[in-house]
């Protein structure tokens, strides 16, 4: 074959969510440099952190770029339109950093009846699910010695409501656990105010918070926690506390604010593609940019590592039905640990279509000069990744 | 005691959404101009501040000294060359102008700044709080709420007992015959955006003291500040500050039913006012 | 040289045109009258000169110099002053700052200050601190006069002051034209009221349709004249 | 003495073959043109619509709303709302989301039209944001999160199968002309009414209320109905594209559907850039838009900064808008409206 | 019967009462004048009538029935046509046009049924040939004549002018002399403010003069004009 495979991959480049791109423009040099990557062409669009405009630059790339695979990172604002489009389209798809939840529930009918759900034929993805976060949370607080009173903030969007599901989310886990949690309600998106959940907080004298705010929105909760007195002794939070300017933007109010980790430089796993390991990656992703290393590195390098596994497993890249089944085969030792469309520890409806990867528990720990270090402090559902300490109380 | 606090973090929001509004209450008030620009701009105003911060290492009240009298000259210039050429009966040109602007600054600091979300630096002020009996209420919400007491009185004084202040009520009665009086309306509303960008200077230095900023956060806060504008009345400044606590308190008694509600209930706070007073709460006799 | 001259000026509004080359002349201490039909476009003219509708410059001279381009607050800074029809008082001022945004941006002082003009129209001075539409009519073109003479103008051009008023209030308003003209104002007096126009100019306008159909001396000009003048000739 | 009245002129009439032609060639574009350009095509048509219709509210009835999204978001909704709870084709759904729009149309003309220029255009968006933050707490339709349309509802649509087998496409694409089909059709619906609206007498009564309301009201026109007839016809021709538009996305959020830049906002640019109060106006200034935005689109934040500076500069220099400048030189109208008076004691040599 | 009947009607602007207290009736088919100085409140009556301004005080009844309150549309649906003193053409439009918006409105008629109606007025009117021009480059003599043509094209059974003669040569106001008494002679009511007094009285049966809003004479015309009162008031000669 002469002509290379023509690989469309969508992302937030700019707008609010564009701080989960950084890397992508490293990875994907990166990817055409390798052996593999240059029988592939690449083609970015930037959804602009928009799902309307993620819809369309799909399609774009469907009609007009005549794409072979979609590949589409970061929040569910972006997954979910490009790969219903795709779906739609019949083209194959594989996404990810979205937890599986959202992407797969999100992109039902009617996300409320289970009875309902459908899996889908050409969309993947791969990344951990609320199941994991819930069990390393837990695990993380488990080390501490509390009330089991938990607070949670879960916004109105795709992330907080699927958090906050009454199925499938972290009610049913934590009631069965023996935690009694104090949720008060989907709140909107850069809300000015916290007071009402402060107090409700307070009231039930909750010693541990959670939730998977935006960083605006969390900073405005933690910052009035602390004027309103509310002092919990772990805070786990999703999402907003994931890169490192937003914990610095918090002051020393960062120190020890616990979070889940899905990708660090310590993580033992290696790619496929350049047999670089998390720590070089890291490292060259650092000396290339002269920024600090942030999780979404790994699963965008990932993708792309999918990406080349699934074409050299096709005889016909343009055949979506094949490139599908060749996506539903994988086996793949990647950056991120093993991939494999195999149903472990998933729910019957989502087998088919969804890949989990290991999740475990870090603290954001202050260092002497200011800035902040993501220490893993949980390991307890994969032992294989390394801890760098133990989970401390906020003080 | 959870209503009373409640009802007071309400009025302290308030006091953030009257500083947000109180530039663009001052150049409603006087051009009947709709400047969706405003939130972009009090964006533009965190980042200059966080700029000389970083670059001069200084305090953010220091930097806010230095950047006011530059926001100034630029509110004046952006009136002086652009602006003064839309006013008129018809509110589009004014519309669309400002909302060129509004994407072109968004899209602008997005380049120079990028995505990610900054904050002013930190200090002991931040958390600070004080006890009133069984309520604890932060420093810094009581600090902007004074802040924006402290603009409103300050902008009355300057509006009925200077002789700018006549000229500004006088050219927003009736800018020709203003100019009867000797009075360049096109230099007053110069003035008068000039003097809004100072506020929204201030506003801009505890948006970014109080929670995380980025390029594209100014929008999401315009919409209350217009609607503490056109609730508090035309050129009514006190208006304004009741405005903006009305939306405030809605919103910490709204979520305190549950959080779901909470920006919804500042919108239907400002509707319901409307509904009742069409011309907001304090209208100008006139107009 | 006169003191004030138009020059074959014109003036549109839109698509409409309202004036049709008007020429006049305003000698320095003089007060001339100008009178003409509704519509005819005296207020017209009076804008024109003031600067509220532009021209080329040569239209408007001024102490010799042309400023018919220029606008109304570099006019009035030289010197030229105006009541306007209607009165068009600050609503949002009371009397007081509605007199004191005549000085505004001068600080050159003359005959006319807060003082002198509360003692031109007493009844003012009581009433200072009222909003200033809360005024009656004629005390309102009080305030409007004084406002105008408050920035001690050479010209001072009066349009209908006398639209609306009583007689007797007319009669005061009147009552102070020789105080304004002693204090070194030449006057230019739109009216419709033609024996009012009549008793106070040394010359008179009329005008109609947007052009000067008669001018002359009170005494020259006959009734029959002036209303063939107002109205269009008689058959 | 008999007289006649037309509102043809010469280029009119060359206009209307042409338009004409230009209708058929659209029509008949899916038989020789590739999916790109459909699909280009079905953007600009829906945009068109949009933009029509705020151009007749804001244009013609004076009434500046920059609330449009609350309709798109609805219509968008109700669709949804109708295929996945109440099982209805997508097609005849798409109906339920004009009615949808115009039933939250008739309390927000109670209340917006209580109020009066800014005032009212901040009203709307208001209300705007009200509607979408209602809808966000829809839990069945996914709340905050959006929801996607099941495959089987798109792919069993009207219609669908039958394209497929003339056309000779897959069923993505089949899906695709059909709604460009709909869109030609809603396109060419808009453009008809609103102009057959404006050459009825109700057009003349809406023109004179613009021109001077005072006036209007003295010789027995109700501007109070013309307005509010105004505003619903919008509300319902709003929800029926924002409804067509969100068939073929396919999937839908409180976010995306209510959003007030891409429904208001490049709407409120399309008509005003192309120019306002005229039919050919928000024609141009579509094609002007999709222009820019296949032109610069890929360059992020660059697009975005170039449409903004482009508007403010428009705005300078032509405040009427292209359209305005160009029919100004040349007295050029596609669409006439003006009705000339012929014959009797108006002979030609006296015209 | 009188066709218009004012009961203590009121109106102020703030302070100022521009209409104090006025009571007459006119009745079916009479040509009633108005004069008064500038700024009595003649045309502030007008628009009271017309329902573009409304009363704080009083009633005012139209064939019989109190239309105090109702809209400018609902009077002239009702019959009540006016022109504007200062011409308030649709400028965008042209003559015909706004002829034709107020013929379609005004009497709920489609535009096919009031075409030659609309050219005959602008026959009668001598507008007939500036039919195709926007009216916003009309002069302002034109414009008068628009007002008035407009305002019958509504066929109002009561019509309401407001100094239309003012500015006319003595050719043009015989002509509009003319017109106006064709009108009249079809049986419609007239009220007509005109400072023009030969034009008025040559139409008028009865002259009502206002003074600060209050009524100070209503009678035969050749009476009225002979008071000494109104010689000084109106005329302001002193006599
Ligand atoms: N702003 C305007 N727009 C359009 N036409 C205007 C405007 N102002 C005045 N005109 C028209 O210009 C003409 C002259 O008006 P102008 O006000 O100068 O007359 P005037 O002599 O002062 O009349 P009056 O005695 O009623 O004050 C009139 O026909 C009037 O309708
Ligand atoms: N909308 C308004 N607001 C305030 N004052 C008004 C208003 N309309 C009219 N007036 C005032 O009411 C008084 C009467 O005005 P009106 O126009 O009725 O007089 P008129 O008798 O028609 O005079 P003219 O002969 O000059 O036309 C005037 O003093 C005028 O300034
Ligand atoms: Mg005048
Ligand atoms: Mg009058």
């Amino acid at each position: 074959r002469d002509a290379k495979i023509r690989l469309g991959y969508v992302s937030p480049q700019s707008g609010p969510l564009a701080a989960f791109s950084d890397a992508d423009r490293f990875i994907i040099e990166g990817f055409l440099a390798s052996d593999a990557g240059s029988n592939f062409e690449v083609i970015v669009k930037d959804s602009q952190s928009n799902p309307n405009r993620a819809a369309e630059v799909a399609k774009e790339l469907i009609i007009d770029d005549e794409i072979d695979m979609m590949l589409v990172a970061s929040t569910p604002e972006t997954t979910n339109p490009v790969a219903t489009t795709c779906e739609a389209e019949e083209i194959p798809v594989i996404s990810t950093v979205a937890p599986w939840q959202p992407y797969f529930i999100g992109q039902q009918g009617n996300p409320g009846d289970p009875g309902s759900w459908r899996p889908f034929d050409f969309s993947f993805h791969f990344f951990w699910g609320l199941e994991d976060v819930i069990s390393t949370f837990t695990a993380m607080w488990n080390q501490l010695d509390t009330n089991k009173s938990v607070g949670a903030i879960f916004p109105n969007d795709g992330d907080g409501n699927a958090w906050g599901d009454p199925n499938v989310g972290f009610p049913p886990v934590l009631d069965a656990q023996g935690y009694k949690l104090t949720d008060t309600g989907r709140y909107q998106n850069l809300t000015d105010d916290f007071s009402a959940q402060i107090n409700a907080f307070k009231a039930a004298n909750a010693e541990i918070v959670t939730g998977v705010p935006i960083p605006p929105d969390f900073t405005t909760f933690w910052t009035q926690a602390k004027q309103q007195g509310f002092t919990p002794k772990a805070a786990s939070i999703g999402k907003a506390i994931l890169f490192p300017q937003a914990v610095e933007a918090l002051g020393d109010q960062g120190h020890n604010l616990s979070s889940e980790v899905w990708w660090s430089p310590n993580h033992p796993f290696s790619s496929s593609l350049t047999g670089q390991s998390a720590a070089d990656l890291a490292a060259g992703y650092s000396q290339a940019t002269g920024k600090q290393w942030t999780q979404p590195i790994g699963f965008v390098h990932a993708l792309f590592e999918m990406a080349a596994s699934v074409m050299g497993r096709v005889e016909d890249s343009r055949d979506p039905d094949e490139v599908a089944a060749a996506i539903a085969a994988t086996q793949l030792d990647s950056m991120v640990g093993r991939i494999a469309f195999d149903g472990k520890g998933l729910p019957p409806f989502a087998a088919a279509n969804v890949a989990k990867t290991p999740l475990v528990g870090g603290q954001w720990r202050l260092q002497d000069d200011g800035s902040y270090d993501l220490v893993v402090v949980d390991n307890s559902d994969h032992p294989e990744i390394p801890t760098g300490g133990k989970m401390e109380e906020i003080s | 005691m959870i209503w009373i606090d409640t009802i007071i973090q309400g009025i302290l929001l308030g006091g953030l959404y009257a500083l947000f509004a109180a530039g663009l209450s001052l150049v409603f008030g006087i051009m009947r101009l709709v400047n969706l620009a405003h939130g972009d701009l009090i964006v533009m105003g965190a980042y200059l501040i966080l700029l000389l911060v970083t670059l001069l290492g200084i305090s953010p009240f220091l930097a806010l000294l230095i950047a006011m009298p530059v926001m100034f000259l630029l509110g004046w210039a952006l009136q002086k060359f652009l602006l003064n050429r839309t006013l008129g009966d018809d509110i589009l040109p004014p519309l669309l102008i400002t909302f060129g602007l509004s994407i072109a600054l968004q899209n602008a600091l997005l380049e120079v700044f990028s995505a990610d979300s900054q904050r002013l630096p930190p200090n002991a002020l931040t958390t600070a709080s004080v006890q009133m009996g069984p309520i604890s209420l932060g420093v810094m919400p009581l600090l902007t709420f004074a802040s924006a007491v402290l603009v409103i009185v300050g902008l009355n004084q300057l509006f009925y007992r200077t002789e700018l202040g006549r000229a500004f009520r006088a050219t927003s009665d009736d800018p020709t015959t203003a100019s009867l009086m000797g009075i360049k309306p096109a230099n007053i509303f110069a003035t008068a955006t000039g003097i809004a960008l100072i506020i929204v200077t201030i506003a801009a230095l505890y948006l970014g003291l109080r929670a995380n900023f980025d390029p594209n956060i100014g929008p999401a806060r315009l919409i209350y500040a217009f609607e503490a504008v056109i609730i508090g009345g035309l050129g009514s400044l006190w208006g304004t500050l009741a405005g903006g606590i009305i939306i405030g308190v809605a919103q910490t008694l709204g979520a305190a039913i549950t959080p779901e509600w909470q920006i919804l209930a500042g919108h239907v706070a400002f509707l319901l006012v409307l509904l009742i007073k069409p011309r907001g709460l304090f209208p100008r006799a006139h107009d | 040289m006169s003191l004030l001259e138009t020059h074959n000026l014109t003036a549109h509004y839109g698509d409409f045109q309202a004036l049709f080359g008007v020429d006049i002349t305003l000698e320095e201490a003089e007060t001339v009258a100008i009178i003409g039909a509704n519509g005819a476009g005296k207020t017209t003219l009076m804008r024109s000169i003031a600067g509220v509708l532009r021209n080329a410059a040569e239209a408007v001279t001024y102490d010799g110099r042309p400023v018919g381009a220029q606008p109304a607050d570099e006019i009035m800074a030289q010197g030229v002053a105006m009541v306007p029809e209607g009165r068009k008082l600050f609503p949002s001022l009371s009397v007081e700052e509605n007199l004191l945004i005549g000085t505004y941006g001068r600080k050159k002082s003359g005959h006319w200050t807060l003082n002198t003009v509360y003692d031109l129209f007493p009844i003012l001075r009581e009433r200072r601190n009222s909003p200033g539409t809360a005024l009656s009519g004629g005390q309102q073109q009080m305030v409007a006069i004084g406002r105008a003479l408050m920035s001690n103008p050479r010209v001072l051009l009066c349009d209908e002051i006398s639209l609306g008023l009583a007689p007797v209030v007319i009669k005061d308003i009147y009552a102070a034209v020789p105080a304004i003209k002693a204090a070194g104002a030449s006057l230019v007096v739109v009216e419709q009221d033609i024996a009012q126009a009549m008793a106070v100019a040394d010359r008179v306008y009329c005008m109609m349709e947007g052009r000067i159909t008669l001018s002359g001396t009170p005494e020259s000009l006959s009734r029959e004249a002036i209303h063939d003048a107002y109205f269009g000739a008689a058959a | 003495m008999t007289y006649t009245v037309s509102t043809r002129t010469p280029v009119s009439r060359i206009a209307a073959i042409l338009g004409l032609g230009g209708t058929l060639i659209l029509a008949a574009l899916p038989f020789f043109a590739g999916r790109g350009t459909i699909q280009d095509m079905f953007f600009i048509l829906t945009m068109l619509v949009l933009a029509q219709f705020w151009n007749l509210l804001a244009g013609y009835g004076g009434l500046v709303s920059i609330g449009q999204q609350a309709f798109v978001g609805m219509g968008a909704y109700a669709l949804f709302g109708g295929v996945i709870l109440w099982g209805l084709d997508p097609v005849s759904a798409i109906l339920l989301g004009g009615i949808a729009a115009l039933v939250i149309a008739v309390p927000t003309a109670f209340f917006a039209f209580r109020l009066n220029g800014a005032y009212f255009a901040i009203g709307t968006w208001v209300i705007a944001e009200v509607v979408r933050l209602s809808v966000a707490q829809w839990k069945t339709l996914g709340g905050g999160t959006g929801t996607s349309l099941p495959r089987s509802a798109t792919r069993d649509m009207w219609l669908v199968e039958m394209i497929e087998e003339v056309l000779d496409v897959r069923s993505a694409a089949a899906r695709d002309i059909l709604a460009y089909w709909l869109a030609l059709v809603l396109a060419l619906a808009t453009i008809g009414g609103i102009y057959w609206l404006l050459r009825s007498k109700n057009g003349l009564a809406l023109a004179a209320v613009r021109d001077n309301t005072e006036a209007a009201k003295s010789v027995g026109v109700d501007a109070g109905r013309m307005k509010l007839v105004v505003f619903l016809t919008s509300a319902f021709g709003t929800g029926l594209t924002g409804a067509l538009i969100y068939l073929q996305k396919a999937r839908i959020s409180p976010d995306a559907a209510f959003s007030v830049t891409d429904w208001t906002a490049y709407v409120l640019f399309i008509v005003v850039i192309g120019g306002i109060g005229t039919i050919e106006g928000p024609i141009l200034g579509v094609l002007i838009f999709f222009a820019l935005q296949s032109l610069l689109a890929d360059f992020g934040s660059w697009y975005l900064l170039t449409l903004g500076l482009l508007a403010i500069a428009i705005m300078l220099i032509a405040p009427r808008g292209l359209w305005g400048l160009i029919s100004e030189r040349t007295g050029l109208h596609l669409f006439p409206i003006r009705r000339t008076l012929r014959g009797g004691k108006l002979s030609p040599s006296e015209e | 019967m009188s066709i218009l009947s004012l009961q203590s009607v009121s109106k102020s602007f703030g302070a100022l009462t521009v209409t104090d207290d006025v009571t007459f009736e006119v009745p079916q088919g009479q040509a009633l004048g108005i004069i008064g100085p500038n700024g009595a409140g003649k045309s502030t009556l007008f628009n009271l009538i017309t329902g573009n301004l409304t009363a704080n005080s009083g009633t005012i009844n139209f064939e019989g029935r109190d239309v105090t309150r109702t809209s400018a549309m609902d009077r002239c649906m009702a019959g009540i046509g006016r022109s504007f003193q200062i011409p308030q053409p649709f400028e965008k439009l042209t003559v015909y046009e706004n002829l034709l918006v107020a013929a379609t409105h005004g009497r709920r008629l489609g535009e096919a049924a009031v075409r030659d109606d609309c050219a005959d007025i602008l026959e009668r009117t001598e507008m007939i040939r500036r039919a195709n021009t926007p009216a916003g480059q009309l002069s302002l003599l034109e414009r008068k004549r628009l007002e008035l043509a407009r305002a019958m094209a509504t066929q109002p059974k009561l019509l309401l002018l407001d100094e239309i003669a003012g500015g006319l040569t003595e050719a043009e106001c015989q002509s509009l002399i003319g017109t106006i008494r064709d009108i009249h002679a079809q049986g419609v009511t007239i009220i007509w403010i005109e400072h023009v007094l030969h034009a008025l009285t040559s139409v008028v049966e009865r002259l009502l003069v206002l003074d600060f809003g209050k009524v100070i004479g209503l009678g035969d015309p050749d009476a009225i004009m002979a008071s000494r009162e109104v010689q000084q008031i109106y005329l302001g000669i002193e006599v």
